[in-house]
This record gives C-alpha cells, structure tokens and sequence, in this order.
C-alpha cells in the first residue's frame, strides 16, 4: 500500500472510531456524580482489613491475584529486555570514557543519593497508610541510584551496583509474592488471603499481610528497573560491534 | 475562598502553561530549561494543593518531585550534552524563578501549618528544590 | 465556589494533558521528543492530583519524570552512535 | 464539564494513534505508544472520580469522608509502572531492528524480509 492510501484508511479509521467514542461519551455516567458502587463496597472492605490507604487494599489484599499478573508481566518484561540487550557473538565491550560533571553537580549527586534512597524506602513502607506502594517506591529507589551515572560516572555507578545480585533480587521479590500467597493456603484459607494480625488502623504494621507484600513488590520493581537500565547503559556505552569498530578505526587510518 | 487552590490554579496556568510551550518548540538546550522549570513549579504547585486539599499526606508528592525533577533533568543535561548550546535560552529566567518562587510559596505555607513534622518535611523539600534548581542550572550552563 | 475552583483546576490540568500530549505526537526527533514526554508526565501527575488519585500520580511522577527519559535517550544514542558508523 | 474529560481520554488515543501510523522512527513510535496508553489512565481515573470526593486514603482524614473510587486507581497505578518496562522490552526491539536491519524507520523495514 502506498503512504498516501494509508493515510487514507488511518483517517476514515480516525474519524470513525473519533465518532464512536464521541457517542459513547454521552451515554456515560457524568463525570464526577456520585454512583460508584464497586469504589464504596472496597473502601468498606479496607477499613474492615484496617487498612488506611484503600488503594493499597485493593491492590494487594482485595485484588491480589490480579497484581500477581502485573507482577508477572513486569517479570517477564525484564526477561524479554535482558535477552534482547545480550552481548551478542561479534560484539566486544569497551571501558567508555569517563564524563566530565562540573563539581557542584557532583556534590549534589553524592549529597542527595542517601535521601532520595530513604524518600523510596519511605514511600515503600508506607504504602498501606499514606499515597505510595511498592510500585512507587520500587522505582524511586532505583532512580536514585541512577544519580551516580548522571552526577557522577558510570563506573561509580558500576561499582555499588552488581547486577547479577539485582537479577537475583528480581526473582526472590516475584518469589516472595507467590510464597507468600500459598501461606494462606498453608493457613486453610485461599491463595494469597490477608491471613496475618490485622493490627492497629493506622500504624506501620497494620494491613496484615499488605506490607510484606508490599515490600516483595518494592524489591521486584527496584531490582527489575535497575536491571533494565544496566542493560540499557551497557548497550549504549560499553558493548561495540566488532564489525563497525574495524570499518571505524579504518576510516581513521585513511584520514590520517 | 481557598486562597491555596486559587494559588496552585494560578501556578498551572501562568507557570506550566508557558513552559509546556517552551518545551515543545526548538532547540534542545531550551526544552531541557523548561522542563526543569516545570519540575519545579509543579513541586510547588503540589505544596500548595496539599494545604488546599487539607491533606498533609499528598506533600509526598512534592518530595518525591523535588528529588526526581532535578534528576530527570541532568538526565537530559548528561544524554542530549552536544544538542545543548552553551547557555540555552531561557536560563536566565531560570535562577530567579528558584529564588523567588520557592520562597514565596513556602514561606506562608510554613506559617500556616506550624511547628512539628509536618514543617520538617516541608523544610526539607524546599532545601531540595533550591539545590536542584542552583545544581541543574549550574549544569546546564556547562552543558 | 470550592467545587468551581476544583473543576477549574481539573479543566485546566485535563487542557495541559491534551496539549502536551499533541505536542509529543508532533515532534518528530525521539530525543526531543522525550523532553515533550517528560512534561506530559508531570502534567498526567498534575491531572491525577487534582482527580484525587495521589497513589497514581506518584506512580507517574517516579516513572516519568527520569526512568523512561533515560532510557528513551539511551536507545537514541545507540541507534545513532551505530547509524554514524556506517 | 460533564463529558469532557471523557473527551480528551479520546483526543489523546487517537493522537497517539495517529502519531504511531504516521511515525519515521521507531523510536518515536514507542514515544507516541506511551501516550496512547496514558490516554486510558485519564479515562479510568475521570470514571472514578467524585466531585467534592477526596482520596481513599484514611490516614489524615476521617472514614466516612466521601471519597472518589479506589477500585479505578488501583487498575491505573500498577499499569503506569508495568507500561514502563513494557516500554523498555519495545525499546530493546527497536535496538535489536538497527542491529538486524540497519534502519529504524517502519517505511523502510517493510521492505525487508525476515
């Protein structure tokens, strides 16, 4: 098909689906009215599992199974990344060159690093009280540790990040969740069912098992969002094809 | 009246307004100057809807954009360095806005909400904002 | 008047949403383009404020504002560093 | 206001559509994706809100505040962070095309084979 068809079929495609959509609208409930009996039923299920953030109990006490799948998808994401980014046979790594920061950016980098670690930790823990989760935390964290690359250096970042340790805690985090939820098994109850002391409304340890949870899902997003970026980094600065380096150093030669 | 909302509003629409336009059109040095102007205005803008909203717990928000905002910018300062014309426009704009903006939202949100934790926390993410904005321009002047 | 001014914040955040997002479609250099993205981030963690949704609007905040920008720009400069090569 | 937020959900999905078709660079094209995925987190979220509502979450106010929907924002927090490593598993392909096929733009991939 040439372009200017298909630009034909996208905007008859466009105008149509713009149509429906617009029809839809007006056939919804308005926005901001006041029926919403799935939102009432799960904020009465939370207070009664004394779990402060209703969000945080849907996702991991009322709908748990339901974030076991997401979790999985992000695992198997990581995977799909990691195998796609390999070295590959023809492909050599190189030490990249070290980057010059001005020096301000560099204290800020090492000054802010400790807090910006703490600030994820905190949004983890958290999570069952005040807006935050594992989800957000996990990739707080992780951004955190990235201050080093673009404050500091890549090898400075390399050197407080192993990633083999991080893939490992990718895996224990998704195992966490999953041994976790056949603890209710074990308890007679269902699969992942809230089965520990519900504790004190409004307290660090309240939720049952919503913190553990919480923190399995944090170390998994953490973990997998630093493996992702060390594979991204790795593909961007180290890893050279052997082909186009031999082409390169070449086309030095003959200009010199 | 809640003077807060009408306060944030005021932010969004003469603040993010403007710099959305100045990250949308040309060079690179320019857009990466109103992106972090946005980070910061959008820190502020989410002090003053926490106070609004009378929910201290949505101050996290603001916590976590004024360490994320000044990363994400030397994201760009580090990746796009040789887009970057050394000073972009803009970044004149860029220290007086710190130095003007972050004061004068945090100093009446202090006072209004007293002594305890609370003023801690709110402490901290305005020493964070001014040393993200002075290192992210300091950056991008080097670029 | 409290619930004019939230739908006054809510009209004016859904505007900046819908503006950045056509501005992200329309510019075309991925690198730039990640600039325009990382707006339409804050500005979706604005929306989600003033919807009442802090829990989202966190999640947008840690994933858009450095995460997907670097790894958007790292993509772009090895596809360009491998495209000078040849 | 009653069907407006409704309306940019739709704005922002068929803009990223169209920016997907017509896109020379596959790096633009996961770029214009992320925008129509965040098209479907202003839809939920606009579903689920209450107007005069405050979040669900009990910490700092009262239960029995009236509150907006929890139930649509825990279906959009968890897609934010998982459509992000979705993103990089797209961005690692487009990497591998430029290894395989030496180009990154779709007109110019469609002509090849395998």
């Amino acid at each position: 098909m040439t372009r200017r068809a298909r630009l034909w079929v996208l905007t008859a495609g466009l105008l149509g689906t713009a149509a429906l959509f617009a029809a839809a609208c007006l056939r919804m409930p308005p926005f901001g009215g006041t029926w919403h009996p799935y939102g009432d039923r799960a904020v009465q299920a939370a207070l009664l599992q004394r779990t402060a953030n209703t969000v945080s109990s849907v996702n991991f006490d009322q709908r748990a199974f339901d974030t076991l799948g997401e979790e999985s998808i992000l695992f198997a994401a990581v995977l799909g990344t990691v195998v796609l980014l390999r070295r590959t046979s023809g492909e050599r790594r190189v030490t990249p060159q070290p980057a010059s920061v001005p020096p301000a950016v560099r204290r800020y980098a090492i000054a802010v690093l400790p807090l910006a670690l703490l600030i994820g930790l905190y949004v983890v823990a958290h999570g069952q009280l005040s807006p935050g989760g594992g989800f957000q935390g996990g990739v707080v964290v992780a951004t955190a540790l990235h201050l080093l690359y673009v404050g500091v250096d890549y090898r400075a970042l390399e050197r407080v990040r192993p990633v083999g340790l991080y893939e490992l805690a990718d895996g224990v985090g998704e195992g966490a969740y999953v041994v976790l939820g056949a603890a209710g098994l074990l308890a007679g109850s269902a699969y992942l069912a809230n089965i520990l002391p519900l504790g004190t409304f409004n307290t660090l340890s309240s939720g049952g098992t919503v913190p553990l949870l919480n923190a399995a899902v944090g170390m998994e997003v953490a973990s997998a969002v630093v493996v992702l970026l060390a594979r991204f980094l790795a593909q961007a600065l180290e890893i050279v094809d052997e082909k186009e380096e031999g082409r390169e150093r070449g086309e030095r030669r003959k200009r010199e | 009246m809640n003077g807060w909302l009408v306060a944030a509003a005021v932010l969004v629409v003469a603040g993010l307004g403007p710099s959305l336009w100045g990250a949308a059109r040309g060079g690179a040095g320019r857009r990466v100057v109103a992106q972090n102007a946005a980070t910061l205005l959008l820190c502020l803008v989410f002090l003053l809807l926490a106070q609004g909203y009378g929910r201290p717990s949505y101050v996290d928000l603001a916590l976590v954009t004024s360490v994320l905002g000044p990363a994400g910018t030397l994201v760009f300062v580090r990746l796009l360095g040789d887009e970057i014309d050394a000073p972009p426009p803009g970044l004149r704009l860029l220290t007086p806005l710190v130095a003007v903006g972050t004061p004068a939202t945090l100093v009446p949100l202090c006072i209004a909400t007293g002594p305890g934790r609370a003023l801690l926390k709110l402490l901290v993410v305005g020493a964070l904002l001014v040393a993200g904005g002075l290192v992210t321009s300091r950056a991008l002047r080097h670029a | 008047m409290r619930e004019a001014l939230d739908d006054a914040l809510v009209v004016a955040s859904l505007l900046f949403v819908a503006a950045a997002a056509t501005a992200a479609v329309l510019t075309r250099d991925p690198a730039r383009q990640a600039v325009v993205l990382s707006l339409l981030g804050l500005g979706l963690a604005l929306l989600f404020t003033v919807l009442q949704a802090p829990d989202v609007a966190l999640s947008q905040l840690a994933v858009g504002s450095a995460v997907t920008p670097l790894m958007i720009l790292l993509t772009v400069r090895e596809v360009r560093r491998r495209k000078r090569r040849e | 206001m009653t069907v407006l937020p409704y309306l940019v959900a739709g704005w922002i999905f068929l803009a990223g559509v169209h920016g997907l078709a017509t896109s020379r660079h596959l790096v633009h094209a996961v770029g214009c994706l992320a925008v129509t995925q965040s098209a479907t987190y202003v839809l939920l979220l606009a579903v689920g809100y209450r107007r005069g509502g405050t979040a669900p979450v009990f910490s700092d106010t009262p239960p029995g505040t009236p509150v907006v929907d929890p139930v649509v924002q825990a279906l959009a927090l968890t897609d934010v962070v998982v459509g992000a490593t979705v993103t990089a598993l797209l961005l690692a392909l487009v990497v591998q095309t430029r290894k395989r096929h030496g180009t990154v733009d779709p007109d110019e991939l469609s002509g090849l084979k395998g």
